[in-house]
């Protein structure tokens, strides 16, 4: 038996993008020192070099231009991956990615789809303060004709990048600065993940944990934290938000009649109240409890690090909602 | 270069001077003097027949509109056909063009059918876009039309995309040279976007070869336009910001846009650079079907409607012993019987089933979203439903 | 008794905004359009005679610029007005009035408050078509540090803008073009209405209706049909959505046991799923069915007028909700 | 005009041509010959102290990063002490200032005690914003400092809303004619995002009284600015397009910034127009903590380095005898112990309490969110809690 390969977030992202350019020559990327800089986050490291300036594109601080840009090229047929430096910059660019992209096809009656993958860093990143901090799912995901994926591991951001490039929708693709150094399994084998699963980390009998990105790896030490006092979680990694997989979420909450979501985006219409409201339909007869819901709190985010630590989801929180939710306080 | 001699001349110069200096600021595209011009007679005739056609069309919509047949926003084109007929005529068909909503004489210079164009705006499942997208979204594949846009400005980035994309496939993908070029068509009121700067910076660093054509009618909505925008006696001078040359023409000379704006296409094709072109032209009509337009003087309007493209290539034309007429009856009649016979058949036209709203959400299916039928203006068979839901795991995979 | 006094929708903000600018110099008005041509909707009718071109500014179509200069200007202590032609154009200036004036106070450590009024028309309009019916809410109520109104009749905007436009937070206020020519009772008498304080318009036994905006008077007129049949309905306006008078519909629940939401924007992560899921949460033992949800579609707005009918939540759409959610099936 | 003569001058004056026609692409701000400087010698030596403290705040800055005590972004400004320093001392107090993310330079230069900008980003309550804006976002009220600004080109509108304002506030508030002008400082990078195309159109339409203070250093993060920004070269033909002045100045030489910017500023305050500045500059550091800087040769730095504004002045001060070596000493002693305070002061600070996290969102506050406190700068108790609560409905009415 050989050893895992294991790799980095930023590495898994990188091999799906390299992979899916060796094998498609539409696909292009282009961002803010995507090229000869590396990537600010050293996502694109070496592709300038194996690709070439044509396909790796520096671009000027100009979100709207550029990611409008991508749009006019995806519309003639190529495919365009756009790195957003953070997608708390994306916000200059709110118009051609929500007006646009996601429109477009229908708009035209079917004649022009828009196949372009917008990446990039979302949610704190670490003191970050008010303006760099957004967890974009929270506006965006209220629109529809975009696909959302919100990865957890580099296994999962590998498989999905990869069917985002390959497909012809447009994307939204949300990675964390925080997680890019972290390392996990990938083969080396091709593979891709098809969006709308979710994956059940871990199974159990008392509550159903649901939650993507980030805050999963908080959801599995609560639920590790929890199992030591006989509280046994199923965790759930929704893996893209749009679309949904509600239907392992029901599942499993049929199984053990409470639910707890973890989003890291502020509370308010977000995709955290979406997927409660729709457990708590399908749902209704089946839980012993309402769902409790963690967040980020309802305020700008915090510069101060111990604010900071406070203001986002945590173990802490969700070891409590959980003990809320199954009546273990 | 190619000009049609000002109709205006003689006693009335001096007012019409002073009016179109007040509307634009400046005069500069009439001081060009007019020359010989070498269009072969029946070209010229071929494209009195397109401005024509959207004149009578934009006519019909305007009815059309009372009859609340057409719904939400129009915009019509009248005053200014000289401008999407010169320019379409100017480059090939295969470079793509791609403008804001004031687009049907795009659509319809472009090679759209009137009856696809008129039967969108009927929300009709004949129509370009099936219905969905309505009067300021029309797209046209066959005809690399590349749409109508509604929010002010968005298309100018795109435009900068769509030639970008001309270049890459045949440069990166096919490894020739680029031989295409792309129009973006903007008002003179989606200057002051911050995109179109943004479009314009990425344009000249990166040498992709769209033409900015400002159809600077001297309004947007109320807002004269120097009200609005800085420098309007001088637009090129925002070009030159971003290195990209600039050009002023007369939009109300059919033969002058055509012959100046193949000249800045050839340069743009060879050279792979942007270019910049304001365009002087002007709507007749109000900014959409309720605008009382009191911003302005009927003088005015009335010196422009002088001014009138068509009416201008019909007399010249008619002068040169190329037009009689009764070929010009002929032809108004079969433009007439063209608009209508498109009414007709976007009356008859079904709407569209209540499955369209669920489909051409996303081009690979799933859940709720079922699959999109292609127009029929396209090959396609636009009465079909589209039903076909596939599992994502198997396409993908 | 006198006749009560009628004025349309548009009147009534109009009224709102002159009486605070003749009582508040610091107050101003400025868009597209807004003086001389009074208004694309005539709202500020008569505004450019009464207060001249330095308090009504017309702009060039540059609503991030002019927004941003009216947060500077807030700051600095003026109370701007902005008005957006269509909230379907604040797209193109999504950072200024998420990124700034929402976080202003909180980044500064409560030295800069952003006392703004962005206000337009909202959702849809008849046929304008994808990229101009956008309903913000759906996007911009996950946002903290806003307040968010969205009245349904005359004299309600009025009363709410006028405590928007004295109040010291930035402020979105949502209209309709649709409503805009509504007339409804307005006394002559000044009065103002606080934000977070919902308003029950019908009093009933058996489920509890609630919206805002436009969507209102397809509750009532739901309600007023099932009232034929036995059903009795609370409708309740919420008003504002930020802050959200929950309070004003958990009592309500309490005593009818069901729930049914109408929101006009997309349901996905929109303030309907927050209401739902908050009724959910505190009226968990006192539902007798699943809180039932009314929105648009989850697809861009199509143009056609039937498609466009079918897209928008309707008074049919509403009575089956209910009936579904009170079994009177 | 008021110029230092270049110490570079003599055998490396080529080079040093070469490396700044290599960087801004023109040479326009060399070409001006040295003129008398007839600033009192007090004077400088304050603007010298003003500078050096800038120049050790920064070090510290880094210092403190690397410790870990500050988080998040730091840009540091260490290389463009001159531009804050001569800008600032060019207008009023009261004229208001807005920047970028680079700000401490500014918060120094306009009067932040540097306890409150260390404090901000040790996270602390006696920061100025009492620890929730961080490094890029620090506000000083009392000082009319309208922030640092996290999103590039961000401030550019809201730079035209305060000068827009004061006019406001002088001219139809008060009857009286405007006094002030306001700064809005920007990176060169900040020059492509459409932002700032609006903000300068509006500001030329309405005659605002803003100065855009372009800080070219050449660079925005690894993109040297002809990679990024069309007329990289000439940078004022942008302003021309919205019918602005444009100048180019030397920001390495405070002397020259702080007499062409009052030239500037005094035209703006009297003509009530905005004006648009070309400062050269160079950061001499990376652009935040994590970078390399690879981007750009060892040579170039050296060359920049020689030409170090803070050098320039000292031995400028040094020869014409206004300044003893001893003086100097005691001068970077001062300036030292001010910082080391600075971060004593910070470091003894305690971290904001917990109620802050719902303080500041709302300056009405309802429901959760309770009351503010104003930072002790500007004469509040920040470590009082506000936890009123006031009820919406008697507060408005
Ligand atoms: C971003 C945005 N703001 C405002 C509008 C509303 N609007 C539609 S057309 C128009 C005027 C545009 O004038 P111009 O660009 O000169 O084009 P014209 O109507 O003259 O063809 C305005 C303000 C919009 N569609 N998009
Ligand atoms: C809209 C936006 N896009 C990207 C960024 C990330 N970013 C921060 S600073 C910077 C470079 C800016 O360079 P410049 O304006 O020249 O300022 P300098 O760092 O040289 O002071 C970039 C790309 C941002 N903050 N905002
Ligand atoms: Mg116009
Ligand atoms: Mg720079």
């Amino acid at each position: 038996m050989t050893a895992l390969r294991e790799i980095e977030f930023r590495d898994a992202l990188r091999e799906a993008m390299s992979e899916e350019m060796r094998r498609d020559k539409r696909v292009f990327l282009l961002g803010e020192e995507v090229a000869q800089y590396n990537g600010a986050y050293k996502v694109s490291r070496g592709m300038l070099e194996e690709f070439g300036e044509r396909r790796i594109i520096d671009t000027p601080i100009s979100e709207s231009g550029f990611a409008g840009l991508a749009i006019g090229a995806a519309m003639m047929g190529l495919k365009p991956i756009v790195e957003f430096m953070s997608w708390s910059f994306s916000l200059v660019a709110a118009d051609p990615i929500l007006n646009n992209a996601p429109k477009m096809l229908y708009m035209s009656g079917g004649q022009f789809g828009c196949p372009v993958v917008f990446r990039g860093n979302d949610g704190a990143g670490g003191q970050l303060g008010s303006t760099h901090s957004w967890c974009v799912e929270g506006l965006y995901s209220n629109v529809p004709g975009v696909k959302i994926a919100i990865p957890s591991n580099p296994y999962d951001a590998k498989g999905l990048l990869k069917s985002a490039i390959r497909g012809d929708d447009p994307v939204f693709f949300l990675e964390s600065e925080r997680m890019l150094g972290n390392k996990g399994h990938v083969p080396e084998e091709e593979y891709v993940i098809p969006f709308g699963q979710a994956k059940v980390l871990r199974e159990g009998t008392d509550c159903t944990v649901a939650s993507w990105g980030r805050p999963v790896h908080f959801c599995m030490e609560a639920a590790e934290e929890l199992a030591k006092h006989g509280i046994s979680c199923e965790v759930i990694d929704l893996r893209t938000v749009r679309p949904l997989d509600i239907g392992t979420v029901v599942r499993s909450v049929k199984k053990t009649s409470t639910c707890v979501v973890v989003d890291q985006s502020w509370s308010f219409g977000s995709p955290g109240s979406e997927l409660a409201s729709q457990v708590h339909r399908h749902c209704f007869d089946d839980l012993d409890n309402y769902v409790h819901r963690v967040h980020t709190a309802d305020v700008p985010t915090p510069y101060a690090t111990n604010l900071e630590q406070e203001y986002l989801p945590n173990t802490r929180k969700i070891v409590e909602a959980i003990r809320s939710a199954t009546y273990n306080l | 270069m190619t000009s049609l001699s000002n109709p205006a001349s003689g006693p009335a110069a001096a007012p019409v001077k002073d009016v179109h200096a007040k509307v634009y600021g400046d005069l500069d595209h009439l001081q060009a003097p007019p020359v010989k011009v070498d269009v072969p007679a029946e070209t010229q005739l071929r494209w009195l027949r397109d401005m024509l056609l959207i004149r009578e069309f934009e006519i019909r919509c305007m009815q059309a509109y009372q009859e609340k047949k057409i719904g939400g926003f129009c915009h019509v084109y009248i005053g200014q056909e000289a401008v999407a007929v010169g320019c379409t005529q100017a480059v090939r068909h295969e470079d793509p063009i791609v403008t804001a909503y004031r687009d049907h004489g795009h659509a319809l210079a472009r090679g759209m059918a009137a009856k696809h164009c008129m039967a969108e705006m009927f929300g009709r499942i004949g129509g370009c876009a099936k219905g969905k997208g309505g009067s300021m979204h029309m797209f046209d594949k066959a005809n690399n039309l590349y749409g109508g846009h509604g929010i002010v400005g968005a298309q100018t980035p795109l435009g900068a995309g769509l030639a970008f994309a001309c270049k890459y496939m045949d440069e990166v993908i096919d490894g020739k040279k680029n031989s295409r070029v792309a129009l973006c068509f903007l008002g003179d009121g989606a200057l002051n976007q911050g995109a179109f700067h943004e479009a314009l910076n990425l344009a000249g660093l990166f040498d992709i070869p769209v033409i900015y054509v400002v159809e600077n009618n001297g309004y947007s909505m109320g807002t004269a336009i120097a009200r609005g925008t800085t420098m309007a006696h001088s637009l090129v001078t925002k070009a030159a910001g971003y290195g990209i040359d600039g050009y002023v023409v007369d939009g109300m000379d059919v033969l002058e846009v055509q012959a100046e704006m193949k000249r800045i296409a050839d340069k743009c094709r060879e050279t792979s650079r942007p270019a910049f072109v304001d365009m002087r032209t002007y709507r007749f009509k109000g900014h959409s079907m309720s605008d009382p337009r009191k911003y302005r003087t009927k003088e005015e309007e009335e010196v422009f409607e002088a001014d009138d493209p068509i009416g201008k290539l019909e007399r010249h034309l008619k002068a040169s012993g190329a037009l009689s007429e009764d070929a010009f009856k002929a032809m108004l009649k079969s433009v007439r019987d063209e608009v209508r016979d498109a009414v007709a058949w976007s009356d008859a036209s079904p709407a569209p089933g209540m499955d369209e709203l669920f489909t051409d959400v996303f081009v690979e299916r799933w859940g709720p979203y079922t699959g999109s039928t292609q127009p029929e203006m396209n090959g396609g068979t636009p009465n079909l439903p589209g039903t076909l839901t596939i599992d994502t795991k198997e396409e993908l995979l």
